[in-house]
């Protein structure tokens, strides 16, 4: 009942074995998603295609302003990276928030945005940056906003066959902050309750020029909280717009109830901490 | 877990009762529901595959009416089915109630769900999110079949 | 089935071991070389008892593909010690109660010499940091905090 | 030379644990060795209709598929024999097993055991302990006339649903009410949760000639090789228990579950069978700490001074009554409702039901975390309705030398007044906090360990000391303080006393580890065991000198201990954190200071999850925290330090007057913290006080 494991060098080569596999086959990274789906015999491929020998999958550099993070880095590797630090200080907090280190040494950046589990951390902060992920077939190369990759719970918009080759995340406008919170009543290595990532930028006269916030945690993916940011875009960012903006977030939350708390709790926390994360980005 | 789903169809309730009790044509409006055939008296034998993401999940076992109230337009279907590769199962009581709302009919269904062995340790927030949306869709597929 | 032939070193000495291609790390250190110093716990990822060393890289044996071990250098709890000496970090963990029933020391002791490697003067939130993925259900982590301060020169 | 007491100890296996050369059973590996998997019940409750294992026993490398038939009627059980090794006719709980696969590999028995195909008829489940003993429930056991109990008669009961039942009256409570100032009476409860120790039970079961071998888990190794005699029909020596190192075990360990149908697949086979427990399944099928509900009333006199005690205590047992040890099949302290407190006059009663739950069994010091958040939490409601600072109301009714406790009892000591001087003092009582900021008190009291046991004690002719004692060390430190114990009434060094743990052929009978008794029972027969020694050795016997030291300590005395903690609330979210934390503990003699320190520590870090984050969520009947992804513990960065008072001037019963203290600092942790919170401004009357629970406290809600 065992699989044949395959890890080739090259993108091609593992593209080719995809393709030729078909549903048989599963890529991984890092693979801590998917030991977790195996062992639990969620996942019965008869071929895995490892990624981690393909050389143009890994590595983390500058691309001109924007922050290029090559699939298989780690997420250790990406919360150390002065490139990533430098870029954005929450985006190596949200690196180094997920789980532990242990797992962090192995899982990648790649393979956790493919995993596409709601709850990771990562997720949420990309896409209040506006990454997007480049993902590769046979067919061809293309970009996918990550409001795009994100479909439902470990579901994504990639076609059968096609790998994340890197996330792409876009230079920030001069004077953008950004912020990410989560919460964690019960332990600190549990997941969040609900986590919220933030990005603003104000304009010369003090008014919010732009803004993003996204909760994670409290949906079957990523939710970004449009109506909480159109509150804000245009205004001064007062205790009271921000109260309303967070507000409005909370609306925009989709949590269910489990042990970390019933789903109208997690709105109210969606609300509290959309707040905080605001407000942490205009003092 | 308990789920709960209300909708509202332009469709008079006698239409829909006839399509919530023709079992193997309700049915076919479950996602993933295939091979439903008539296992004796009020029973049903039938698949459904389930995806989430990579996995994929077949089940097949059987839905019998427990409880018909044909006046009322109220049924209580009881469901069990097995995904042998895993050595799990699911087992759902589900209450469906009809009443006439104006022209058309409100459609209720209450669902009372458990899923047992290695499929229920996966986390039953993922679960609940599936099996929400099934029922989600069940709902909205009985209101245009009966339309 | 598929097989292959994997080599790596262990503790620093050279091994080959032949394995399924679908098994864990943990499972050919412990049944395959009989290392059962590294244990197995909650199999999730998340208590740590099974924390190894992977090229000086800290991860849980319970989910890493035994594949992924090929050319590697793995330290487990049975390469701590150096030559039949107690490495500081065991004596402090003696010392100072950082241990009781002891299922958890080889995942802790691993995890803490990790730490180390990187950050010989960790601050104390520096340790629970680390060691927050390192489940204890005896100590109350008061004597594993103390040990890691003393091995640490603290 | 210097009193061995006054240096701390070392662990006499901490080389092991430290180089991970120390042993335990999932370590342990035969020539030939298969693996077990089982398949358990998807209801909750159900009757058995067939089981096909026709499937099963196609997979390559199957070696037996054994059902209810095969096993039929072996039931095992601590003391209660209830729980079928493998059902034949009916299923309790979710996860109830029905078959069980040895096979070549893990994976080959695991595959077996999920085509295992049974036929059921569900059948009414009950969940609710009340709903469980009202007239006309669903009858969880209908045979229960017909099940055996070891070594004594079952206790009657009231419904044929109580595992077990007790009333306790003393005093005239009617009078204690009538004549109290103020009457109080409040509700609480708690779920269910696991001892969560970090590893999973594992046996390995061979059968060489007659002689049925046993490597476990289990902590109690001679209890084990009775039950199994009793289950498997087989004359107790004729089995051999071997205990490796235990990786903790806070009482769930005392419980087998594999070992009886491991027993019956190396009967079949012929071959070593050995399985190691999911830990998915330790949280599903493994025997918790009891879920409660508690219901307190008591009066006081103007000063608040408790003159009647009135307490209503419901257990959920889950399926099984199998995982208790004492005969009235109640957690061990179930009418403990005031413990360390002077009650006049009480009444109490405590009902264990059978649920369609998973099976309760012992935790780290049974009932009394239950009865220590009601309790704890009542009388600090009581302070404040009162107007009496907390602490205060507490020194009003701390239990002093001859005065009666809650079970009637006269004290004749006390170091509860001192203890909570001492908290006072050490923890700042009274200091303002900050905004925010919240201060609770609980006390508790913990009746030390009792029993018998003998141990084998040789002396060589360097003057050196071998002991040989069937207890298991689950982290503990029973070893070493053995050691200890004998190297200073000898006056040598520690490192000339080897200990030895030996398995059941080669020590005398021993009742293992539990009950807060090692320090007590094995100190004892230690300190026994070095005096004839030395009375041998001065008397002019020649090496090697062969003594057996006994202890039967009977005397019956409490140690007593208490908790200030501070929290600090986030008002918007209910999250708070434990900021600070006092423990004074009266612990007599200190024989092993890393190990009692060790102790304290641990267990207020227990508690402490009990307090805030442990649960066992069930719906349904199913476990829905089935992995530590979802059932939390907590973690380094959770556990705040403790300011630890040892008070040490109070002779215990053990050895040169030591006490216990495993299970003494759990229990009252969870009433610290629920009192501080309510002090911040949110009293939460369940466990565990979540922050979702502590924000609708904070606006005005049910919590």
């Amino acid at each position: 009942m065992s699989y044949a494991y395959h890890e080739p060098s090259e993108l091609d080569e593992a593209l080719a074995l995809l393709a030729r596999h078909g549903d048989d086959a599963h890529a991984v990274a890092g693979a801590t998603a998917f030991m977790l789906l195996y062992r639990q015999g969620l996942l019965r491929p008869s071929h895995v295609v490892g990624l981690r020998r393909v050389r143009s999958l890994g590595g983390i550099r500058d691309d001109g302003g924007a922050l290029v993070i090559g699939a298989t880095a780690t997420h250790r590797e990406a919360e150390r990276s002065p490139l990533v630090a430098r870029h954005c200080a929450a985006l190596a907090r949200a690196f180094a928030s997920v789980a532990t280190v242990r797992v962090r040494n192995q899982a990648t950046v790649g393979g956790n945005l493919a995993h596409a589990d709601p709850a990771q951390d990562p997720p949420a902060m990309l896409l209040a940056l506006d990454a997007a992920v480049t993902a590769v077939s046979p067919g061809g190369t293309r970009e996918i906003p990550l409001a795009e990759l994100f479909v439902d719970v470990l579901t994504t918009s990639l076609a059968p066959g096609e790998l994340i080759t890197a996330v792409r995340v876009p230079a920030l406008a001069p004077g953008t902050r950004a912020a990410y919170v989560k919460f964690l009543p019960r332990t600190a290595d549990d997941y969040a309750t609900v986590s919220v990532a933030a990005t603003l930028r104000r304009s010369e006269d003090g008014r919010v020029a732009d803004v993003r916030v996204v909760l994670g945690a409290v949906g079957p993916t990523p939710i970004r909280a449009t109506s909480a940011e159109d509150a804000l875009r245009g205004a001064a960012p007062d205790a009271a717009r921000i109260a309303e903006a967070a507000a409005l977030a909370r609306d925009a939350a989709d949590p269910i109830d489990d042990v970390r708390g019933s789903a109208a709790y997690k709105r109210e926390m969606a609300r509290v901490w959309t707040e905080r994360a605001l407000r942490s980005l205009v003092a | 877990m308990k789920l709960a789903h209300s909708s509202t169809v332009p469709v008079p309730v006698e239409r829909v009762w006839t399509v919530v009790m023709d079992v193997p044509r309700a049915a076919a409006c479950v996602p993933g529901v295939s091979g439903v055939s008539g296992a004796g008296e009020d029973r049903f034998r039938g698949d459904l595959a389930v995806q989430v993401g990579p996995v994929r999940l077949s089940f097949s076992g059987e839905v019998a009416i427990v409880a018909r109230d044909d006046a009322a337009h109220r049924a209580t279907l009881r469901a069990d089915a097995k995904e042998a590769r895993l050595g799990g199962s699911v087992h759902a009581s589900v209450e469906i109630a009809l009443a006439r709302a104006g022209e058309g009919c409100a459609l209720r269904i209450e669902s009372d769900l458990q899923v047992a062995g290695r499929i229920g340790e996966l986390g039953q927030p993922l679960i609940q999110r599936k099996a929400d949306q099934l029922l989600r869709e069940f709902g909205a597929c009985l209101a245009r079949t009966a339309a | 089935m598929t097989e292959r032939l994997l080599r790596f070193t262990v503790n620093g000495e050279p091994r080959e071991v032949r394995v399924a291609d679908d098994r864990r790390l943990v499972d050919v250190l412990r049944d395959d070389l009989r290392l059962t110093g590294t244990k197995e716990g909650c199999s999730v990822g998340v208590c740590g008892v099974c924390g190894v060393l992977v090229d000086g890289a800290l991860v849980s044996a319970c989910l890493y593909p035994a594949v992924f071990a090929d050319g590697a250098s793995i330290t487990t709890i049975e390469g701590i010690a150096r030559g039949g000496t107690l490495a500081p970090l065991q004596e402090a963990f003696i010392s100072e109660g950082g241990f009781q029933c002891g299922i958890c020391t080889p995942g802790q002791i691993v995890a803490a010499a990790a730490l180390l490697a990187e950050r010989p003067r960790p601050t104390d939130a520096e340790i629970d940091e680390w060691m927050t993925g390192s489940l204890c259900r005896c100590t109350g982590y008061a004597g594993i905090r103390r040990a890691i301060r003393k091995a640490a020169g603290g | 030379m210097t009193d061995v007491l006054r240096t701390p100890e070392r662990r006499v296996e901490g080389r092991e644990k430290v180089t991970g050369t120390a042993r335990y059973a999932a370590d342990a590996a035969r020539e030939g060795m298969l693996h077990a998997a089982f398949a358990g019940s998807p209801y909750p409750h159900a009757r058995v209709l067939a089981v096909d294992t026709a499937a099963a026993r196609a997979v390559p490398g199957v070696r037996a598929v054994l059902t209810g038939a095969d096993v039929r009627p072996a039931r095992f059980g601590r003391r209660l024999l209830d729980w079928p090794v493998l059902a034949w006719d009916r299923v309790r709980f979710i996860g109830d097993r029905v078959a069980a696969v040895a096979a070549d590999t893990p994976e080959a028995a695991e595959r077996a055991a999920a085509l295992v195909d049974v036929t059921y008829e569900e059948l009414p489940a009950v969940f609710d302990m009340d709903a469980a003993l009202a007239p006309g429930a669903p009858l969880i056991h209908p045979d229960a006339a017909d099940y055996r109990m070891l070594g004594v008669t079952r206790p009657p009961v009231p419904h044929p649903n109580a595992q077990g039942h007790q009333v306790h009256e003393h005093g005239d409570p009617a009078a204690g009410f009538a004549a109290a100032a103020r009457v109080f009476e409040h509700e609480l409860a708690l779920p269910p949760v696991h001892h969560a120790y970090l590893e999973p039970r594992a046996a390995l079961v061979w059968i060489d000639g007659a002689t049925v071998h046993v490597v476990t888990t289990n902590k109690a190794p001679f209890s084990l090789r009775a039950q199994l005699a009793a289950v498997a029909g087989v004359a107790e020596d004729a089995i051999v228990v071997h205990t490796p190192h235990v990786g903790g075990d806070f009482g769930g360990k005392g419980l087998s579950l594999d070992e009886w149908p491991l027993y019956f697949l190396a009967r079949v086979t012929g071959r070593p069978v050995r399985s190691v427990l999911r830990y998915a399944d330790e949280l599903q099928i493994s025997n918790t700490r009891h879920g409660a509900r508690i219901r307190l009333r008591t009066g006081v006199d103007r000063d608040g001074r408790i003159t009647a005690h009135e307490a209503r205590v419901r257990f959920d047992g889950g399926a099984y009554a199998a995982g208790k040890p004492i005969p009235f099949l109640m957690p061990g302290e179930a009418m403990a409702t005031l413990a360390g407190y002077r009650v006049p006059a009480a009444r109490v009663e405590a009902t264990c039901a059978y649920t369609n739950h998973l099976p309760a069994g012992h935790d780290r010091a049974p009932g009394q975390p239950q009865n220590s958040f009601a309790a704890e939490s009542h009388l600090d409601l009581i302070a404040r309705e009162l107007g009496v600072d907390p602490l205060e109301l507490r020194e009003r009714n701390a239990i002093r030398a001859g005065d009666v406790d809650v079970h009637g009892d006269e004290w004749h000591a006390s170091e509860m007044p001192r203890v909570l001087a001492e908290l006072r003092r050490a923890s700042g009582w009274g200091r303002p906090l900050p905004p925010g900021h919240g201060r609770g008190v609980a006390l508790g009291a913990r009746h030390v360990g009792r029993g018998k046991t003998s141990l084998e004690l040789t002396l060589d002719e360097r003057g050196d000391v071998v002991v040989r004692s069937g207890v298991t060390d689950q982290g503990g430190g029973a070893l070493t303080m053995i050691g200890r114990v004998v190297a200073r009434e000898l006056a040598i060094a520690p490192e000339r006393v080897r200990v030895e743990q030996v398995d059941t052929a080669r020590s005398p009978v021993d009742p293992g580890v539990g009950g807060s008794r090692v320090t007590m029972v094995h100190g004892n027969a230690a300190l026994d065991g070095a005096r004839k020694l030395a009375a041998a050795r001065d008397a002019g016997a020649a090496p090697p000198i062969r003594v057996v030291g006994s202890a039967d300590q009977t005397a019956h005395m409490f140690g007593s201990y208490a908790y200030a903690v501070e929290v600090e609330l986030d008002r918007e979210t209910g999250a708070f954190r434990v900021v600070d934390a006092t423990l004074v503990a009266d612990v007599g003699t200190v024989i092993n200071p890393v190990a009692v320190r060790g102790q304290l520590e641990g267990g207020f870090a227990f508690g402490l999850g009990q307090a805030l984050m442990e649960e066992l969520a069930i719906v349904g009947g199913r476990v829905v925290t089935a992995s530590f992804g979802e059932y939390k513990i907590p973690s380094i960065a959770d556990v705040p330090p403790l300011r630890l008072v040892l008070l040490t001037d109070a002779p215990g019963p053990g050895p040169f007057g030591a006490k216990s203290v495993g299970e003494l600092a759990n229990p009252a942790v969870v009433g610290a913290v629920a009192n501080a919170v309510a002090d911040a401004g949110a009293r939460v009357l369940t466990l565990p006080i979540s922050a979702e629970k502590v924000l609708a406290a904070l606006r005005g809600g049910a919590a």
